[in-house]
């Protein structure tokens, strides 16, 4: 039962609304510390271990973890009614507030009625919910395809042959990501003939399916992945295919790529959303807590280096793993982790 | 008296699934923060029902001595349908209920018909039938969602209180076991799909009607899992066509069935074992809830306790006194 | 015999299995309130016969006709609504379904279209008592029962079925003497009820006692059909070989040495309930019988004795010293040189879907390979040696041992345990089901082992055969030595008295 | 006995033809017609290039679907393959941290960790008598924990040594070193299956494993091992995965359980277990590289693939996966 207020919110640089009409929240502020879970799915995949990581890392800073008594993570896996009864289980059990990331984003209309009644702050990321009910910490999916869109069209000013390599069918993240793409090349005028091939946002599978497009297709004008971009490339490099441009996420392997095979063309933009939007969703959910004025759905500023500017050590990590996403840090939320710092504990620092 | 222990001896299964269940759940229900309260075990029940209604699909089939790996995707398919189907007044609501039964029932029946006419071993039959299920929910619904005008009221009537405390879900689950998994024990039928699962040529050279056996078997098992995924709508108000989800519930379903005392061999086990383990499996995932574990660290303590709870069965083997008897 | 119109008739009915005429042309007459007979050597067709009339093949030429009518049976359950019932040779029991629900099986009893438990317990009740077994609960598993056990569940639920033909496939082959006059009572007095019988049986005295009319089979073909009593048994067994027959059993001509240490010398052997105390001794040459009712420990002494049960209290010893034998490997390893054929060859002692080579070799596996690598000439001298030796009929080492016929596919057994070079050779029940010649063949192969110096020990439930075969006869009762008997003290009446419990003085007086 | 009645039955044919039986000659038909239909679309599906790398794809699917092979054979089943790919290949990158030494020891050490998994399953199998269905369910659930636990927990260096490169994604004389790779697999395969007392107990104990154990084979350290080679080969194909895309990811292995499973049955080898041969697992996994390679190529839709496979599965299997009919 959170009041409708008129904005700004009170934190204007971290909160920024959504669109225009964004409504504002202000949920009457309670005394802390505050009980605060955390309800996840899907755990067995390096964002999500990420994620996690990052949640933990920002609950334990010495000013988060003063307004905290509790903060609970809960994995369930795949199933998205394993994950609304884990909801349910914090609201029954009187947590203040509930971060989730949705295995499903639709399925979640019985559970925001119930946080509601009880008065419970619910915030979504990533995959957000359906819903002006709840808070989002939202990711411009569609606005993401469009940027890669739009670098291939920048590139590629007399169009030519792409090829998308998409991601999970049946998820709403891969819907939004392929219409961006396809209604910005659309729009473009331009003679784009595009080739899909599904990568799962898997390294393994992307590179597969990018070895057998390139094995069937010939050449391609430029290329576009929503995810297991390294492998993506790794098929060109395995192929002797000529680099191209390429819009793609932020694996710190995709960039390292980048970095090394700008000049021989391989021009990218590397954007998307890491997992430390978990801290700013954690952040929002404090805020909300203690009174302060939120917009139902938040924007979140897309991280986005471009080529020329890979820069090792700053927005990528030569000497790390291929495997975890760069460029998630949020500094008008006061979020600086780099993703080599939570990746890259040891057992000692644990 | 004699009689009883022949009756004990046919359940010993499904009680230790029972014992397992209510073990887990005791632990459970005394960490919780609320308590037992009729929300928390309304919760539980939902989640327990939807598993156990895959868990009794999978009986079905396992009496047989087959295995059903598409159960899941009739599961998805029921779910992206019933998104689509479960709208507009009473009356529409329950012609969509219908189709989606019937839907479960036709792709039971496909199942079926390739396992029996075409001579297929069921546990590849199925994950290429899975695939083309999958394939057509993918179809129906390419993205998460639901239709216009879904109608919540059956969905929240099914999972919610019954007088405020009960769980309609598991009231309708004990009704579907009197009503349907009672009679079909006792009817002919069911005693031809436990004969032919111990022994189809046995069953067969008895004048078991072995082809009809089966393709009831597979039929009901399709009816079961689309109740699943009816009950995953009215969960959820929505469908969506997720691969890995599918995946999860057909294994675990098998999980669920081999906890409830189900022999994979078939021919011997009951679906209200299956309902056991699959409540026993889902408290697994809940005792999670209530001891705090570090989150990365929590899918192994799933999987050490799933170890655990699989490896119980095998306490039998110390009184196998003729090692021959480990073979049959 | 025909004026009347039989009950039933077969015409010409044939059926090829690839090039194997398993039935060509057979003609058959079957008439109510009599037992016919069939006799045939292994493979002769009998139960191909069988298989066509109840309905689970299907010919490929000829009729047959029920009261005078053409008939055909899609399926068993046509043929049992015709009135047509088998007790097939290879069981047919469900091994999870309760005895009751086995014997009601076809047809239940059902009220509101539910099977009434209480109404098919009565049922099971009765024909179990009818068949002799009442003392078998009706709610116990098939799969807990005994062998012996299962044939008399088997025959009553046939007797459930009221049949008007009722055709019995060696179904009293893993019968004891005992249990087989119980069933003798039965069938006569379902002959006297005017009911048809089929009896199918390789044991002769079984037919003589039986038997109205008999019809002998050879290769497919029916060689003669003759009223009982006709023919001299010698005559019989000449139609059915096609070729002049002699005694069946060989010569005791052993030369034990009584002195010598015993190879095998088991010492007060004790299991759960089932073996209370067992000492046997066998000595090299020698062969020693298992006696006794069945299921008094007989086979359960045999596994033990191979390592195959736990918990096993008491001592074995091989050539004088103690051993702990923990299983077949240790078994049959050189230094003990201990060979088992198993009760159930289709089980226990061959995988019928691989070829006879894959099966023979099976056991000798460290005879015929060096570092795990298999010795593939070696392998194919040994099996061809083995072939020869016991001349088993077969189209090739890579056909499948499933084809063969029952009394070859007892051979492979034997001879898959030959080829390791056993010293102890223990044999249950080996002749089960296998025709008058080649059980010859495998009595003579005993004694012929026994004479190059193994000890042997014989289970068997046929006591002509302990009496034709054992130097010696160990008869059990209760898991325990009830009594030794040995050399000509051998005969039919002490082995049956013993085996009762009857005090042999007792009963002599 | 000199009875006659099987002396006219056929000789027994040369020892090669046998080899090459009806689901085996049929599955190699399939892929030719997969490959005609595949050719109507683009002429480049018969290119060389792209049936090499289709044989380079496919030899990952072709290590582990040899050691599920194996596990099918007994009658068994094992579905905790794609956390023991997983495994193999985070660990083999693991150990590649550790210095020379560990560059060195890095697929041998990947592999072993894959043996132990299936050890696992293996003592659950055979001693405790788990169904293997089950029991390898949880060792998968244990197995992703373990590398969850350690992904989030520990410094991860998952890049690919230069051997598992080498190995997974070079060649010499142009046949790619993950043909190479497979080729040997099978040859052993071929050789373990065929010619030594292991491969015979394998199938002694597919058909019947009381006889089996009668026969004094150690029926239940046979299954063991078996387990144990599944696992070590699923990790193995790990290892080439990794070298393959360089590196090792969590989850990698998620895409190869149905398909190994899929591969062996198409190729005829018995569910039940006892039955089948290797020639026909080549084929079974060539048949699902080719049908999921062109179905990804070809532009139709998720769902559309996703029907078509299961339909040309099905339609293969009513070819020649039937049984025999009983009357
Ligand atoms: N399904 C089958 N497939 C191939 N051959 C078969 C089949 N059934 C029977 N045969 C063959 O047909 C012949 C006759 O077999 P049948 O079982 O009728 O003999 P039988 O007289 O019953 O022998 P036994 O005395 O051993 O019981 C045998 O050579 C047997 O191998
Ligand atoms: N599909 C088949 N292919 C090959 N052989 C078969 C097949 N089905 C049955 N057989 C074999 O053919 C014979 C059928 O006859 P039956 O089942 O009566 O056995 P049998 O020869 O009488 O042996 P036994 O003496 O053990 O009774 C058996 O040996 C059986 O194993
Ligand atoms: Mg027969
Ligand atoms: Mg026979």
């Amino acid at each position: 039962e959170p009041a409708i207020v008129a904005g700004p919110a009170t934190d204007p640089e971290c909160h920024v609304p959504w669109a225009e009409d964004t409504q504002f929240f202000q949920f009457p502020a309670k005394e802390g510390p505050f009980r605060v879970a955390l309800a996840n799915g899907y755990i067995a995949n390096t964002w999500r271990i990420q994620m996690i990581q990052t949640a933990k890392a920002y609950a334990a800073q010495p000013d988060v973890a003063a307004l905290l008594s509790e903060f609970k993570v809960v994995s369930t896996g795949e199933d998205v009614a394993a994950q609304i009864s884990a909801i349910n289980n914090f609201i029954d059990s009187g947590y203040d507030a509930i971060v989730v990331n949705a295995q499903n984003p639709e399925a979640f209309a019985p559970v925001i009625k119930r946080a509601k009644e009880a008065g419970i702050v619910l915030v979504a990321f990533d995959n957000i919910l359906d819903t002006t009910d709840a808070i989002n910490v939202n990711v411009d999916q569609k606005g993401l395809g469009e940027l890669w869109a739009n670098w291939l069209i920048k590139h590629l000013p007399d169009g030519g042959k792409v090829l998308e390599v998409r991601g999970v069918a049946g998820t709403s993240v891969d819907t939004d990501r392929h219409n961006g793409i396809h209604e910005t090349l659309d729009a473009s005028g331009k003679p784009f003939e595009v080739f899909e091939v599904v990568g799962k946002w898997d390294d393994g599978t992307a590179q597969k399916a990018t070895a057998d497009a390139i094995a069937v297709q010939g050449q391609f004008d430029g290329i576009t992945a929503q995810g297991g971009d390294t492998g993506v490339v790794q098929a060109m490099i395995d192929a002797g295919h000529p680099f191209v441009p390429f819009g793609g996420e932020t694996e710190n392997g995709f960039r390292k790529f980048c970095a090394a095979h700008a000049a021989e063309g391989l021009k990218c933009s590397s954007a998307g959303t890491g997992p430390a939007q978990v801290a700013v969703a954690i952040k929002t959910a404090l805020d909300a807590l203690q009174g302060k004025v939120v917009p139902q759905s938040v924007k979140l500023p897309l991280a986005i280096v471009e080529d020329p500017d890979f820069k090792d050590g700053e927005n990528f990590y030569a000497d790390q793993s291929d495997n975890f996403f760069v460029g998630n840090a949020f500094p008008t939320c006061g979020i600086n982790f780099t993703a080599q710092e939570i990746m890259g504990q040891t057992e000692a620092n644990q | 008296m004699n009689g009883l222990r022949y009756s004990f001896a046919e359940q010993r299964g499904m009680l230790l699934a029972l014992a397992i269940f209510i073990i887990m759940f005791a632990l459970y229900l005394a960490n919780h923060p609320a308590g037992f309260t009729p929300n928390v075990v309304q919760t539980a029940a939902n989640k327990g029902v939807l598993l156990a209604l895959v868990a009794m699909a999978q009986t079905f089939v396992v009496l047989t001595a087959g295995i059903d790996l598409s159960v899941g995707m009739i599961f998805i398919l029921a779910n992206c349908l019933a998104s689509y189907l479960l709208v507009g007044t009473p009356v529409t609501v329950a012609l969509g209920v219908g189709g989606v039964l019937l839907t479960g029932l036709a792709c039971g029946a496909l199942n079926g018909l390739l396992v029996i006419y075409g001579r297929l071993q069921p546990i590849v039959i199925t994950i290429a039938t899975g695939a083309v299920f999958f394939g057509i929910a993918l179809w129906i619904r390419p993205y998460p969602g639901s239709a216009d005008g879904f109608s919540a009221e059956l969905a929240d009537a099914l999972t919610g209180k019954v007088f405020g405390v009960f769980p309609a879900s598991l009231l309708f689950l004990i009704a579907l076991v009197l009503l349907v998994w009672l009679p079909f024990r006792r009817s002919v039928i069911g005693r031809a799909v436990y004969a032919v699962g111990s022994s189809e040529p046995a069953a067969y050279m008895s004048g078991v009607p072995v082809m009809r056996a089966k393709f009831v078997a597979y039929v009901l098992s399709g009816l079961f899992a689309a109740m699943g995924g009816l009950f995953m709508t009215f969960f959820t108000y929505s469908g969506e066509a997720s691969l890995a989800n599918g995946n999860t519930y057909t294994l675990s379903s098998i999980a669920a069935v081999v906890l409830g005392g189900v022999s994979l061999f078939g021919g011997r086990g009951s679906a209200v074992g299956a309902i056991f383990g699959a409540l026993a499996f889902r408290a697994i995932g809940d005792l999670l809830f209530v001891f705090d574990f570090d989150p990365l660290w929590q899918p192994l303590f799933q999987g050490v306790v799933l170890l655990l709870a699989v490896s119980l069965g095998s306490a039998r083997l110390f009184q196998v006194r003729n090692r021959l008897d480990l073979f049959t | 015999m025909d004026d009347e119109v039989p009950l039933f008739r077969m015409e010409g009915v044939s059926k090829r299995y690839g090039g194997v005429h398993a039935l060509d042309k057979a003609d058959l007459v079957v008439r109510a309130g009599k037992v016919h007979a069939i006799l045939g050597e292994n493979g002769a067709g009998k139960s191909t016969l069988i298989k066509i009339m109840s309905g689970v093949v299907a010919p490929d030429e000829g009729r047959m006709m029920l009261d005078g009518r053409e008939v055909s049976f899609a399926d068993p359950a046509a043929a049992n609504a015709a009135g047509i019932v088998c007790i097939f040779q290879e069981l047919s029991l469900i091994p999870d379904l309760s005895v009751a629900d086995n014997i009601v099986i076809s047809n239940p009893p059902t009220r509101f279209g539910m099977i009434d438990r209480k109404a098919q317990q009565a049922i099971a009740r009765e024909a179990l008592e009818r068949a002799g077994g009442g003392d078998i609960h009706p709610m116990e598993l098939v799969r807990n029962l005994p062998l012996s056990r299962r044939q008399i569940v088997e025959i009553a639920k046939a007797l459930a079925r009221k049949p008007r033909v009722l055709i019995l496939d060696e179904a009293t082959s893993a019968l004891t003497a005992a249990d087989v006059e119980t069933v003798f009572g039965v069938l006569k007095r379902l002959r006297s009820e005017g009911i048809a019988l089929l009896y199918i049986s390789h044991r002769m005295h079984e037919i003589t006692e039986l038997a109205d009319d008999c019809t002998v089979f050879r290769n497919g073909r029916k060689i003669a059909t003759y009223p009982a009593g006709s023919k001299t048994d010698d005559e019989v067994v000449q139609l059915m070989i096609g070729r002049e027959y002699s005694s069946v059993f060989p010569p005791k001509t052993s030369n034990v040495d009584p002195a010598a240490t015993p190879v095998l010398e088991a010492r007060n052997l004790s299991w759960l309930q089932r073996l209370n105390g067992v000492s046997i001794t066998a000595r090299a040459g020698e062969v020693v019988g298992l006696g006794g009712l069945d299921g008094q420990g007989q086979r359960e002494l045999l596994l033990a004795l191979f390592g195959v049960l736990r918990g096993v209290s008491g001592e074995v010893l091989i050539d004088g010293k103690s051993r702990a034998i923990n299983g077949p490997r240790k078994a049959k390893a050189p230094d003990i040189g201990m060979a088992l054929i198993p009760e159930d060859r289709k089980t226990e002692g061959l995988m019928l879907p691989m070829s006879v080579r894959d099966n023979l070799s099976f056991a000798a596996m460290s005879q015929i390979s060096r570092a795990g690598i298999v010795d593939q000439r070696a392998e194919s001298a040994a099996i061809d040696r083995m072939i020869k030796l016991l001349a088993i009929k077969t189209a090739s080492p890579a056909a499948a041992v499933g084809s063969l016929s029952g009394g070859n596919q007892q051979k492979v057994v034997i001879a898959k345990w030959l080829m390791v070079g056993p010293r102890i050779i223990l044999l249950n029940d080996p002749t089960r089901g296998i025709d008058v010649g080649t059980k010859q063949e495998i009595y003579a192969l005993l004694r012929q082992l026994a004479a190059e110096g193994a000890a042997i020990i014989l289970y068997s439930t046929d006591y002509d055969e302990l009496i034709g075969c054992c130097d010696r006869v160990v008869v059990l009762y209760d898991g325990a030595v009830k009594r030794e008997l040995v050399g000509p003290e051998v005969t039919e009446h002490a082995l049956i008295a013993s085996a009762l419990n009857i005090d042999l003085r007792e009963a002599v007086a | 006995m000199t009875t006659d009645k099987l002396d006219a039955t056929t000789p027994p044919r040369p020892r090669w033809t046998s080899r090459i039986d009806m689901p085996v000659a049929t599955a190699f038909g399939c892929i030719l017609v997969l490959l005609l239909i595949g050719s109507l679309y683009s002429p480049n599906f018969l290119s060389p290039e792209y049936l090499l790398q289709q044989l380079k794809v496919g030899a990952f699917l072709g290590v582990i679907a040899t050691g599920m092979m194996l596990v099918i054979l007994l009658g068994q089943i094992d579905l905790s393959v794609p956390w023991a790919v997983t495994l193999g290949a985070m660990m083999a990158s693991a150990a590649t941290a550790y210095g020379p030494m560990g560059e060195i020891f890095a697929i041998p050490f990947g592999v072993l960790c894959g043996v132990l998994m299936g050890l696992v399953n293996g003592i659950g199998v055979a001693y405790l008598r788990i169904p293997s269905m089950i029991i390898t369910l949880a060792v998968n659930a244990v197995a992703q924990g373990l590398m969850v636990a350690y992904t989030g927990g520990f410094a991860p260096q998952d890049s690919a040594s230069p051997a598992m490169r080498y190995l997974a994604a070079g060649s010499v004389l142009g046949v790619p070193n993950a043909v190479i790779v497979w080729a040997i697999t099978g040859v052993v395969a071929v050789f373990l299956l065929g010619r030594t007392t292991f491969g015979r107990a394998i199938y002694g104990i597919g058909n019947k494993e009381a006889a089996a154990y009668l026969s004094g084979i150690p029926t239940q350290r046979v299954v063991m091992i078996a387990f144990a080679l599944c696992g070590g080969l699923a990790a193995f194909g790990g290892v080439l995965l990794a070298g393959y895309a360089g590196k090792a990811a969590q989850s990698m292995g998620d895409a190869y359980l149905l398909p190994a499973i899929a591969a062996v049955v198409l190729g005829g080898t018995s569910i039940l277990g006892g039955r089948g041969n290797y020639l026909g697992t080549i084929a079974g996994v060539i048949l699902i590289t080719l049908l999921q390679s062109i179905l990804s190529v070809m532009q139709i839709a998720e769902f559309g693939r996703q029907i078509i496979y299961g339909a040309v599965i099905i339609v293969m299997l009513l070819l020649y996966g039937r049984e025999k009919s009983g009357r």
